[in-house]
């Protein structure tokens, strides 16, 4: 995937509102995700990344769409860090790039599963699909 | 020899004065009428009866500097200020205040005189006017005072459109000479009709028997002070508008580089601080020192001058005093009752 | 309503708890109210009608010491009074405050500046005041000659009576920081020559001190020779400034803007808009407050929060160009 | 007219390259006042100060001016010089041409106008100069130690064996504190009762200590040297002298209701109960709440029972008011409410528990009696999981838990991780940690011990959640370090919870006027170098109402804090600040403004008998307590008249040092 | 001495002892440089500071007042500084009511470890009253040269 704009860490602060120097790296928020191991990123790795400006790397995670939004993470950190925000603001940012289409309703059997809730996938599609 | 000059032309008349002396008018300022210098600029209010301030300040400024002293090195210059110079004209004095620099005279010009006074007074020319509208609160005529004729170097009077001047003495010549000649019969018929006013005033007839030296004990020891004076605040304003008070003190002000300033202001018997001495004061109640403004108007000032009072009717201190305590309170509560 | 005041004070004098009445009594002009302690004997010289606008509570510093005293009080004297006895110069156990009605009181002074010269009677009919003088009979509106406080009137509450006798009215008008807001509205130049010119006119008789009950020290610094302060009369027009803004300022957050400087000044300096901006600073940076309102509040200046503005604030706020 | 004496140090070229000081010195001697002016090296070598004496002795001066360095540096120095030649130490006045002059500015005709400009300015001062005598305040020489753990024991100790009475207040009914309830201590593993017991009685058999337990401070006023408090003796409806403590009343009471609170509620006792074996004083009390008695007005059965006849249900609050000295707070901490944490199941589970809930399992005199079993059915576990940082570090604005470490939560996991693991070696135990911070004497090798030696799972990494799953407890958390998630069915979970102050802390340091951050610990005067004195003079603190501490540094702290009391309470009287406030009674007004603004409740008011030229009788006077008033000055421009003035910085001295600088 | 050079403001800084004395000492010890024509009177706390100080100043020909103190909650004497911030600010908004220009006062908090913006405050201040030039709205003339 190429992206037209390189988003930086500020880009994800100022989408998020979440400072992810804050995070202190306690792993809670992964401990707490009910969807961890279908992710390559787990959502401390979101906190450390966007720290480090790793953005593109996350842009092309598969973790941003294998998370529910569900927000156990940011309900658990201690630090008011709020992982799923950071997610979201990533996301975003891919959504913002030009001319991508993310999910289209073809690709959409294949990903249901009794386990996610059908709300997910709704959302999920006004968001991703054009 | 009577002249008169038309309101249209005082102006003029003000500017030449002013072009070779300093003219002291009744000047309206910030709502207020008090004599100022006159300048082209001013706003003259020749029509108020009352300035706020009399017009002692003419010649007993309320701040005067009188000597300074400057540390150089480990020693001292003294230079005494200097005495004024040069001529200057108060006009529109009424009757009240011209009286009042009398009094003053017998202060200030007694041994030893006063020498920034007794220059003043030479220096200065006193254009008085006569007073069209006396007021309620006017009772000069108890004093003997005629408003309608006051004294001065040059006597005045306003009729309509015109003002018709008198003068008295040499200098009051030389100020109006040059002026046109006028009539003596408006202003007789003028002094007529303020005659006739001045009769009706309502605080005309006051008894002032008794006020003299020889019941200087029976005034002092009268029990009725201490309820006279009970609402008195202890300001100054009764006796900063008065045009006969003439006590002062004398401060030093110490202006650094600038050396030492001594100079003398206005000072009130009223204030608790009055002739306050190091081991403190010796009226230290409010009824002592309310007592002391009035005896010493209305009972030593005569004893001492031929039985004149100190006070001249102008009744300043009756539209001033902000809790209405004045001399004619005084005067009533401790004077002879009509019917005793 | 003087008779039923006074027929309240005969009987309240009789018990002979109280030493007397501070009141007022009719003077020799139409408008003289004179404050003074009046006995069961001398009850009836006292008055009280639209003349009597001054503001006797500070009489009782001295009048209620070591004696029990009645005192009258409009509504707006009250909130000088509840001052005072927060500054323990009133014991308020000595005093039995009458709460008097109130619709405004007249100012002499401003029947005069209209041009009503040699005044000689008045009389109230409605809201009409007849006048006679020397000069023959005038009338005016009573609306337009009321004394500058009344037009701020703080209502119609008596915020310290033991009992109310007589009804009272509300008789603000507009906004009363008007006068001030007009001065914040000036550039600085502007604001400057207005108090020039107006402190120019003092002539330092101390009469807004004396008159203040706010302003009831002992001693007050610019009469005490140990001060360094000391000073008699402004001789550079710095001391006008000088006196006049330390006097502001050492009544703020205890003034109770009841009038009586502006009242007593014989210049007519409106000096109760220095103590007024600083209420209007007050009440804007920290809260409404209203000095008198009741017996021991804490003031605004002896107060402070961990938020509040820093003086900074003077140069963001505010009109003025 | 003062005598001054002006002497211009050069601080060797420090202040020489950029002030001429010999034209400082010049002008100086025109100064209205000034008979002696000279200048020198160094002002404040012994030379220098030599120099000083000698012209203050051959001048007569009454009053010296050192134009040199910053008067925090040296002021003292000179002041002392003064004495020593006979002046009153505050007739010194130190110009400050170093730091304010000579080293901020380059040119030296600026820098030497400057100089003389602040010399003159410190001349004027001087001439405003009176003689200043720092008055002096007694002490009474006994100590409040408010708390009984073993900060308040130790400090007590220390106290007491300089020779000082001290009294200990503690709120609970026996002293011993938190550390009473622990099993063993870190790094050692010895017995926590086995050394606290004998202080406990150590303090009891004191002469000179005097506890006063199931008490609490009521009210507090006075100032250092001089408290005045009054405790609140609770009823324990025991006669305290009666009581044996033979336990006879607590066996035979009726009432099973109340919850153990030394067990950490636990297990239930009775209404009459000793908190525990060793407990001191050793005497019984009646929890009037669970008494049958104070409920119907019957039952009565420990009176009938006990010998002593120490039983009074008639007892009453009892108020003690006794004078201190001084004042240690030592009211140490409590776990903070674990409830409020529910992912990790604590109110779902009773085998979910908190350290100290633990440390009372594993104690031998605990509910268990030592035995390692699960609350809900007594069973023996098998995997436990001690999860840390409960509550602790979370960000300032979270809405539950602590911003700060804990500290002892590391080294305390650690031995119970290692007792369990020597005690039960068939008992899996996984630690989930963010940090293991173990700094300190032997602590990182008793972690490593854990580790290496004991075989403990370490997982770097939070429990985001435990859930009840039949009598399993299903904890699911991360593996940092492997990148993975854990999960593991546990028997027990150990929640590591945050310590915070007593909830007593806060009311109390109100009471002493003692300042506290925002997490209710007191404030040390000074974080390094007044670590154990509060910014309240004559108030110290000592143990955890300070700051999260382990036993070795509370002891030391309370050691230290004893220190402190020792030096205060050696003194017979205390020299109280010389520049303090001080109405003039001739104008002071009564108005009660500056007792508003006083930040130390120095100034009190009084009727006072005046007698001045204006006024006799008695008048309400605002008086200034020296030993209280610390100089701030905020009361000196809230006082209208002037009556209320600065000594050493009054409104005449600094006026004249403004006139001095602007003319 | 004074040889002549153009119009410098004169300036009264006054200074908590605790914070922004020992702050200027810092500045000094760290050489910062600031104007000369600012002189500090040393204060024990800036609740010290009575208006008529300020106002004495000006009379005397003081050309700028600037109050110095610790930092809101660092008060040496835990309360101090917020009575004069609320001082200050009344009183000053009273002087500009009055005409006073804004500059001339001023209140900045400055630490015992701030001794860099010690010397950038008086340097700013300086500047600003430059700008304002010659106080003559508070002055008395028996007091100017």
């Amino acid at each position: 995937m190429s992206l037209t704009n390189k988003v930086t860490a500020e880009d994800i602060l100022r989408i998020s509102g979440v400072d992810a120097s804050r995070c202190m790296q306690c792993g809670k928020c992964s401990g707490a995700c009910p969807n961890y191991d279908e992710m390559d990123y787990h959502p401390h790795q979101f906190a450390a990344m966007v720290r480090k400006g790793k953005i593109t790397e996350l842009m092309e995670s598969k973790a941003l769409y294998q998370c529910l939004s569900c927000f156990a993470c940011s309900q658990r950190c201690p630090r008011g860090v709020e992982p799923a925000k950071l997610i979201e603001a990533v996301r975003l940012s891919v959504i913002r790039q030009k001319g991508k289409n993310y999910m289209t309703a073809d690709a959409l059997p294949e990903k249901l599963d009794e386990k996610i809730p059908q709300q997910a996938l709704v959302s999920a599609m006004r968001k991703y699909s054009k | 020899m009577m002249k008169k000059i038309s309101f249209q032309d005082l102006p003029r008349l003000f500017r030449e004065i002013s072009e070779t002396q300093t003219l002291i008018a009744p000047i309206e300022k910030c709502g207020q009428v008090n004599f100022g210098v006159w300048t082209p600029d001013s706003t003259l209010r020749l029509d108020a009866l009352k300035t706020v301030k009399s017009a002692k300040g003419a010649f007993f400024p309320q701040v005067e500097d009188i000597v300074h002293f400057r540390m150089k090195d480990k020693t001292i210059d003294i230079h005494p200020a200097e005495v004024l110079t040069e001529d200057f004209v108060i006009f529109g004095v009424r009757a009240c205040d011209a009286r009042s620099f009398e009094l003053l005279d017998r202060v200030f010009l007694a041994d030893p005189v006063d020498p920034f006074y007794a220059a003043r007074r030479k220096h200065g020319t006193v254009v008085t006017l006569a007073c069209n509208q006396p007021e309620e609160t006017c009772f000069c005529t108890n004093f003997g005072i005629d408003a309608a004729d006051p004294c001065g170097d040059v006597t005045a009077w306003m009729d309509r459109d015109t003002l018709y001047l008198r003068a008295n003495t040499e200098k009051g010549e030389a100020l109006i000479s040059r002026l046109e000649n006028g009539e003596e019969a408006p202003v007789e018929d003028l002094k007529k009709s303020i005659g006739e006013i001045l009769k009706k005033l309502p605080l005309n007839d006051l008894n002032l028997t008794g006020f003299d030296g020889d019941h200087l004990m029976e005034k002092f020891n009268d029990p009725k002070w201490e309820e006279l004076a009970r609402g008195c605040l202890g300001c100054g304003t009764c006796t900063f508008v008065c045009p006969t008070c003439q006590c002062y003190d004398v401060r030093d002000f110490d202006a650094g580089e600038n050396g030492i300033q001594r100079y003398r202001c206005w000072d009130s018997c009223m204030f608790s601080d009055f002739t306050l001495m190091a081991h403190g004061t010796n009226r230290p109640t409010q009824t002592e020192r309310f007592r002391q403004r009035f005896m010493h108007k209305l009972v030593y000032f005569p004893a001492k001058n031929e039985g004149l009072y100190s006070c001249v009717g102008c009744g300043r201190c009756l539209e001033k005093c902000p809790q209405s305590i004045h001399i004619v309170n005084v005067i009533k509560s401790l004077g002879v009752k009509e019917d005793d | 309503m003087q008779e039923m005041i006074v027929n309240r004070l005969r009987e309240l004098l009789a018990s002979g708890d109280y030493a007397g009445v501070i009141g007022w009594s009719k003077g020799e002009t139409p408008f003289d109210r004179t404050p003074g302690l009046f006995t069961e004997k001398d009850l009836d010289r006292l008055c009280y009608d639209s003349f009597c606008g001054s503001n006797l509570s500070k009489y009782l510093i001295a009048n209620a010491k070591d004696k029990k005293v009645i005192a009258l009080l409009k509504p707006c004297d009250c909130y000088s009074f509840n001052q005072m006895c927060t500054e323990h110069r009133i014991q308020r156990e000595n005093v039995y405050v009458i709460g008097v009605g109130c619709k405004g009181k007249i100012d002499g002074e401003k029947i005069r500046n209209g041009g009503i010269k040699g005044i000689t009677g008045v009389s109230e009919e409605g809201d009409l005041l007849k006048i006679e003088t020397l000069y023959g009979e005038k009338e005016i509106s009573r609306k337009d000659v009321l004394l500058d406080k009344c037009l701020s009137c703080k209502g119609k509450e008596h915020k310290c009576a033991d009992e109310v006798i007589g009804e009272s009215e509300d008789t603000s008008v507009g906004n009363k920081y008007e006068l001030v807001e007009k001065l914040d509205a000036m550039t600085p130049e502007e604001r400057f020559e207005f108090w020039r010119g107006e402190l120019s006119k003092c002539i330092r008789c101390n009469a807004c001190r004396n008159a203040c009950p706010a302003c009831s020290c002992i001693k007050c610094v610019f009469d005490n020779p140990k001060s360094g302060v000391e000073n008699k009369a402004a001789a550079d027009d710095f001391e006008e400034n000088l006196f006049h803004i330390i006097r502001a300022y050492h009544v703020a957050g205890r003034c109770t803007d009841c009038g009586e400087c502006s009242r007593a000044c014989p210049q007519g300096i409106p000096l109760h808009l220095l103590n007024r901006k600083i209420i209007k600073d007050i009440n804007e940076l920290y809260g409404d407050y209203q000095a008198g309102e009741e017996i021991g509040q804490r003031h605004p200046l002896t107060d402070f929060t961990f938020e509040d503005d820093e003086p900074s604030v003077v140069e963001r706020r505010g009109g003025g160009k | 007219m003062q005598k001054i004496g002006v002497f211009v140090c050069w601080c060797g070229s420090n202040i020489a390259a950029t002030v001429d000081v010999k034209a400082v010195a010049e002008a100086l001697k025109d100064e209205a006042g000034v008979v002696f002016s000279t200048d020198y090296q160094y002002m404040c070598s012994e030379n220098g100060q030599a120099m000083i004496r000698q012209a203050i002795k051959d001048y007569g001066l009454t009053g010296i001016v050192v134009c040199s360095c910053s008067p925090r540096m040296h002021e003292a120095t000179f002041r002392k010089t003064a004495v020593s030649a006979g002046l009153n130490p505050y007739m010194v006045e130190i110009a400050n041409i170093r730091e304010q002059c000579s080293w901020i500015h380059k040119d030296m005709a600026e820098g030497t106008e400057k100089a003389i400009v602040l010399a003159r300015a410190a001349v004027a001062k001087l001439h405003r100069n009176a003689p200043l005598t720092a008055g002096t305040s007694p002490v009474t020489k006994r100590a409040l130690v408010i708390g009984g753990g073993i900060a308040g024991i130790q400090t007590a100790l220390d106290v007491a064996d300089a020779g000082f009475e001290v009294d200990i207040v503690e709120k609970s009914p026996t002293i011993g504190g938190r550390m009473a309830q622990l099993d063993k201590t870190f790094p050692t593993l010895d017995c926590s009762a086995c050394i606290l017991t004998p202080k406990m009685v150590e303090a009891a058999q004191h002469e000179k200590i005097n506890i006063i337990s199931y008490a609490e401070l009521e009210s507090l006023s006075g100032f250092v040297g001089n408290f005045t408090a009054t405790i609140r003796k609770k009823a324990r409806y025991i006669d305290e002298d009666k009581c044996s403590g033979c336990g006879v009343c607590t066996e035979k009471c009726p009432s099973r209701k109340g919850l153990d609170d030394f067990n950490m509620r636990l297990n239930k006792r009775g209404a009459v109960y000793i908190p525990f074996a060793q407990a001191i004083p050793n005497v019984a009390v009646i929890d009037a709440d669970q008494c049958i008695h104070f409920r119907t007005g019957k039952c009565g059965l420990c009176q009938k029972n006990c010998s002593a006849g120490a039983i009074d249900f008639e007892q009453k609050d009892q108020l003690i008011e006794r004078q201190y000295g001084a004042i240690v707070v030592a009211t140490g901490f409590k776990p903070i409410d674990a409830s409020q944490f529910n992912e990790y199941a604590y109110n779902d589970s009773p085998d979910v528990v908190t350290s100290l809930e633990f440390e009372r399992i594993m104690n031998a005199a605990g509910p268990t009696k030592g035995q390692l079993v699960r609350p809900s059915d007594l069973e023996h576990p098998h995997e436990i999981v001690f999860i840390q940082c409960v509550g602790s570090r979370c960000s300032e604005d979270a809405e539950k838990g602590k911003p700060y470490c804990s500290k002892i939560c590391c080294m305390y996991t650690a031995k119970h991780a290692m007792l369990v693991r020597e005690k039960y070696p068939d008992v899996n135990v996984h630690v989930f940690y963010i940090d293991a911070r173990t700094p300190g004497k032997n602590f990182d090798e008793f972690y490593r011990r854990a580790v290496e030696q004991y075989g403990v799972d370490y997982i770097k990494g939070m429990v985001g959640k435990v859930s009840v799953e039949g009598k399993k407890l299903h904890v699911q958390g991360s593996d940092l370090l492997n990148g993975e998630q854990v999960h593991i069915n546990a028997d027990m979970v150990v929640l590591a919870t945050a310590i915070e102050p007593d909830p007593t802390a806060r009311s109390l340091g109100t009471m002493l006027t003692a300042s506290m951050d925002t997490n209710d610990f007191f404030t040390e005067a000074h974080p390094k170098l007044r670590p154990v004195e509060s910014p309240t003079a004559g108030v110290f603190l000592s143990g955890v109402a300070q700051g999260p501490k382990d036993i070795p540094e509370t002891v030391a702290q309370a050691g230290a804090a004893a220190a402190k009391v020792i030096g205060l309470l050696a003194k017979n009287e205390l020299t109280c600040n010389a520049c303090v406030a001080h109405a003039n009674e001739a104008v002071c007004n009564g108005c009660s403004q500056c007792e508003r603004v006083c930040p130390y409740g120095a100034i009190t008011y009084e009727d006072r008998e005046i007698r001045t030229p204006e006024f006799r009788g008695v008048r309400r006077i605002a008086t200034v307590n020296e030993a209280v008033c610390q100089g701030c000055g905020a009361c000196t421009v809230t006082c209208p008249s002037g009556a209320m003035d600065l000594k050493g910085f009054t409104n005449r001295q600094i006026m004249s040092e403004v006139d001095a600088i602007c003319r | 001495m004074s040889v002549n050079k153009e119009w410098t403001p004169n300036i009264v800084a006054f200074c908590c002892n605790w914070c922004s004395y020992a702050g200027a000492d810092l500045a000094g010890s760290g050489r910062m440089n600031y104007p000369a024509n600012v002189k500090i009177i040393r204060i024990p706390c800036s609740c010290r500071l009575n208006p008529m100080f300020v106002l004495r100043a000006f009379q005397r020909g003081a050309d700028g007042v600037i109050l110095c103190g610790c930092h809101p909650g660092d008060c040496h004497y835990s309360t101090g500084n917020y009575y004069a911030r609320r001082r200050m600010t009344v009183l000053f908004s009273l002087l500009d009511f009055m005409g006073i220009e804004r500059g001339r006062t001023r209140v900045e908090w400055v630490s015992a470890a701030e001794g860099a913006k010690f010397a950038a405050t008086m340097n700013d201040f300086v500047k600003t009253v430059t700008e304002l030039g010659e106080n003559k709205k508070l002055g008395d003339l028996r007091c100017k040269k």
